[in-house]
């Protein structure tokens, strides 16, 4: 089914993605930087650019905690955008996607938000409170920019996801289960139905995203869909050397590494 | 589900589902004369509606204006218009065949209005109350408990009432399948707003009618108190159509130019807050801030989409009382009628009383008296101990 | 002045010119028709009458035997049925140009009814109470003061509603020319144990007619409790005539075998207390003893001289129920009604109960829900804190 | 007016009575018994023996220590009553009227009270709680055991004076004031007038009371009434004592004795 790269041509592959999250500024921009970076080793092929946000309903504790060291730092949306072009400098090549709550946007205004990701050079967005029915300017606009939108279906969606799917841009991202972004023990067997009928109608790469947090998740999900998307475990891994990386910033990103190799291996 | 720019459904994929859900059982539940006249019963035979419109008398003599009358909102079975809201709520989970609600709370009235309701059909109930408010309110949490409720502390952002409701929606997002989300307000995404407006606005209905039969007219203006304004919004919408001045009145704090004020209309700027399109308080950034009053009640930093679209349109206008003149009014009415309001209501009675003398006598005023003020004496007592 | 051999004006000579004073006016103003439209008038749009009748379903199922149905005193103004006979008094006494009133508070929820309608009617207020009740009611104390009432402190005895009672008599006896004395009960010296049936009788009258309405017969039990008595005569009386069974339910504290209860006609004696002959606690010597129950409002030494007769004759049953048989019924009540009662009206609720299971399901049990529980929430947390 | 003597033939005096209260077993019955003797040497007339009770609805806080400090002895309405006969084996001569709330009463019994009475000699009885209409039936009984019964009339006793005074047996209290018994620093003028109204109907002496606690007082009520009735400027004679009285017993007496003969001069 899938027919076109995406991404302003710079994701050409359409099968076994891997697309990390990482909050801008979680602990500091530098390190965010840095993150990347071993990300893009390890085999990231999008790079999911969180903004922090005061009240980030979709996210869980994990997330929430990832936001507040975020804006301790003094991380905006603004900056997150201008944090871009330093990760291009420094060598992170795969897109990113800007995964923004929907207020930070509209404050920034439509027309300056998507002249900020052209001009610093996003590739995607990704706003977790912006469904499908209140994002038709936005879905349109994003286009006329070559921005891709993400668009997210959840196992309740029903009807609407054939509606939603049909119309995705980029990745479609798949909500593996109900509830907020964590890390979660078990991955339901009834997710892989739902990905082979998300499947079916999506133009685009389908990723799995909430709950990722084993190396036997990341196989299951591979399986069946096209990429996993993997949030909350990753900051784990973050906040797991937060310490180290004042200390000794090599040897734990090094361990950060290790750790990430054996999660998406 | 939008009110002129305002209002929308900005949430999380997963919550769509379980709104349209909502959405239709609440449009066959409106439209089943059943299920009307059930809510009604209830509100009467439980609740103790219809709620007295009584005539301030002694307080009409000594503001020496317009004519002032009360809805006494606060004669409500737990003591607020709150319960009107949760018992139709409740019975919309019940016909959606939902055992279990969920509901946030601040200084702790709709959590205990939802756990009696709870308590009334049936239902389990786990209320979210920010932590910093379970240590303020300890005496309603423990009400809610004895009623049978489950009190989720929220230690995320200041643990105060937006951090409450973020966490209530995100357990609602896990659980949406056996789980109603009873919202205090006309606040969330739609059709919260229009749904518990019109589980409100038996304030209005009711008002009108005994204003009439009492006054063979209608009030000149209309007060009514404005936080998340429910209250204010059952009070105002069947007076939208009328010739009645409607003022809204937000919580000014310690003043709207100081950092520490909840007076998201006069203050604030469009964004989104709790998958509403609304006015609110944030920063450059887009970043919510946290609101401050006196009343635990008005403390939110956002308002109903209504009220946004109604503040737009200067169909009713929109003031700002501070603390201190919202405990002068408290004092004034309680001295003169022999009915302590919560602080909350004693923001609308402020501005009114502001404006009364300088009424005709003939005029008439009505303000909607939202609850009791039993619920706030810890704070009168710290902050009025000295004066009285 | 008497019901049977019960009743009477036990007063020092100097009041007896005040009692027949107000019993001329009481009875010239219940002889005016317009006197009783306004004292209804107030009741309705100040107070908030009709209070509800509601039908507890959920308890009914539960208890699995009589239809059980309760009188909502608790949603007058103020918290409980106190409110009808201080509006009754309070326009009594404006009729007799009094514009100062007195009146004795043990818990506070009677000074608090009468700070109420002394601020509503603009008349001075004093409220006698002991000092060890203002130590323990410090909320209470502070409500009637921010209603711009006078706490009077009462040291003598054990500074409690007995002694606040003697002390807010001898006041009046130096004071009678320009005070109106407001009793809270169906107690003292004649015409006030009538006086306040008079006033309170309301909640029976309301009663009959909405159960006929609902149920198109009268309840073959009727619940109250019983301290003064006030709100079981209120009830009861109405009901004489009628078949109803009647059933007054006093304190026993920690049991009627202690001797920490208040039960005054479970196991005390005639004699005459506050100018009332009655029963009462009372050691051999006739010196008055201090009664004792959880609930501040049944935790008093006397009864009303009609209960007394009641008694007597047997057309009242008088039963009596513990501390923690009350907390107990007040906890089901709360668990499946979404109703936190008062302590004193859970008396009356757990005697029902008691009973309710044993009867046919065809049968009706109307109990009397005196006042609301907000008032008691301390001495709940204390008791129950463990166990919710 | 008055035709006849009273206190079964013990009270021929009609005109300027002193006529004392102390409370039974205050602050012990012996005491009470020299408290009695030095009243009657300072010429008492009669002697009003107060009951302690709980709940004195008529009286001040003086006379309501007094009462706590005799209920602490352990006094009782029958210990009251037996106190007579003491009274009389150490000289008390003056008739005595046995002051009682009626709560005892009534728990004693009429008939036990009366004959209690008779046996012990006590000539009068006043109930303070007890008013004319209250108390037909025990004024008759008063009658048929040859105790009197003394009526009270107050300022606001209005049409009810005639009738009041008119049945008055051994002397007619006069109660000076509206309120309760305790010192007053002034005594009203409109008292006389008040004073005068009630001897036009009286058969017996009017002794008036309430708040008489200084010579000027007493000289003032004596121009115009038959009697004075002393209470709580008596007990607090007494209070002033109460530590002399543990030390130095004679001494304490004598001062007390002092004081009394300054007030009744």
């Amino acid at each position: 089914m899938i027919t076109k790269t995406s991404f302003q041509g710079k994701l050409t592959k359409t099968k076994d993605l891997f697309i990390p999250f990482v909050v801008a500024g979680d602990p500091t921009p530098e390190l965010t930087i840095e993150f990347a970076l071993r990300l893009q080793e390890a085999g990231a092929d999008v790079l999911e650019l969180g903004v922090p946000y005061s009240d980030p309903l979709a996210d869980g504790p994990t997330i929430q905690r990832a936001a507040k060291r975020a804006l301790d730092s003094g991380m905006s949306l603004r900056k997150a955008i201008e944090l871009v072009p330093q990760l291009r400098k420094r060598g992170v090549e795969i897109p990113v996607v800007i995964f923004t709550y929907y207020n930070p946007v509209m404050q920034l205004g439509h027309d300056e938000f998507f002249a900020m990701l052209s001009e610093n050079g996003a590739e995607g967005v990704l706003v977790p409170d912006l469904p499908f029915e209140e994002s038709e300017d936005f879905r349109k606009q994003a286009e006329e920019n070559d921005v891709e939108f993400i668009s997210l279906v959840a196992p309740n969606s029903d009807q609407r996801i054939q509606r939603i799917a049909e119309k995705a841009k980029g990745f479609l991202y798949c909500v593996s289960t109900l509830g907020v972004t964590g890390e979660r023990n078990e991955m339901s067997k009834e997710v892989l139905t739902f990905i082979e009928k998300v499947k079916e109608y999506s133009p685009v790469p389908v990723a799995v995203g909430f709950g990722i947090s084993t190396n036997e998740h990341v196989k299951l999900v591979r399986g069946h869909a096209d990429g996993v998307i993997i949030g909350s475990k990753i900051i784990r891994l973050i906040e797991n050397e937060l310490d180290g990386l004042e200390k000794e910033q090599t040897a734990a990103l090094d361990r950060f590494t290790k750790e990430l190799h054996e999660l998406v291996k | 589900g939008r009110f002129g720019d305002f209002g929308g459904k900005y949430v999380p994929e997963t919550l769509m589902g379980p709104l349209q859900e909502l959405e239709d059982a609440l449009n066959e539940a409106m439209d089943d004369p059943q299920f009307i006249e059930e809510y009604h019963h209830v509100l009467e035979e439980y609740g103790g509606r219809p709620t007295a419109l009584s005539f301030a008398g002694q307080l009409t003599k000594q503001l020496d204006g317009a004519k002032i009358y009360l809805k006494r909102e606060d004669l409500n079975h737990t003591g607020a218009h709150k319960l009107n809201n949760a018992i139709g709520q409740a019975l919309l989970a019940k016909r959606m065949g939902k055992e279990k609600i969920i509901a946030e709370t601040g200084a702790g009235q709709h959590g205990v209005a939802s756990a009696t309701v709870a308590a009334k059909f049936g239902l389990a109930c786990k209320v979210f109350m920010g932590e910093e408010d379970i240590r303020r309110q300890e005496l309603n949490v423990f009400r809610m408990k004895l009623l049978g409720a489950e009190v989720i502390p929220v230690s995320s952002g200041n643990g105060t009432l937006k951090d409450a409701t973020n966490e209530a929606i995100r357990y609602w997002v896990a659980n949406c399948e056996d789980h109603f989300y009873l919202i205090g307000s006309v606040v969330g995404p739609h059709p919260y707003p229009k749904m518990v407006r019109n589980f409100q606005r038996v304030i209005g209905d009711e008002s009108k009618r005994q204003f009439l039969e009492v006054e063979d007219r209608l009030p000149n203006r209309i007060y009514a108190c404005v936080g998340g304004g429910s209250n204010a919004m059952g009070m105002f919408y069947p007076f939208l159509e009328d010739d009645a001045e409607l003022v809204g009145v937000e919580a000014a704090g310690k003043g709207i130019d100081t950092p520490e004020h909840a007076a998201t209309l006069s203050k604030g700027t469009p964004g989104v807050i709790h998958g509403s399109l609304t006015y609110l308080m944030q920063d450059e950034n887009g970043q919510i801030t946290e609101p401050y009053s006196i009343s635990a009640g008005l403390d939110y930093p956002g308002i109903g989409p209504e009220h946004a679209q109604l503040f737009q349109s200067k169909r009713v206008r929109y003031e700002a009382v501070t603390d201190q003149e919202a405990l002068d009014a408290l004092k004034l009415l309680t001295e003169t009628e022999g009915i302590i309001p919560a602080i909350e209501s004693a923001h609308a009675l402020a501005q009114a009383f502001k404006e009364a003398g300088g009424m005709d006598k003939e005029d008439t005023i009505l303000i909607n008296l939202s609850g009791r003020g039993d619920k706030d004496m810890a704070t009168l007592m710290q902050r009025l101990e000295e004066e009285v």
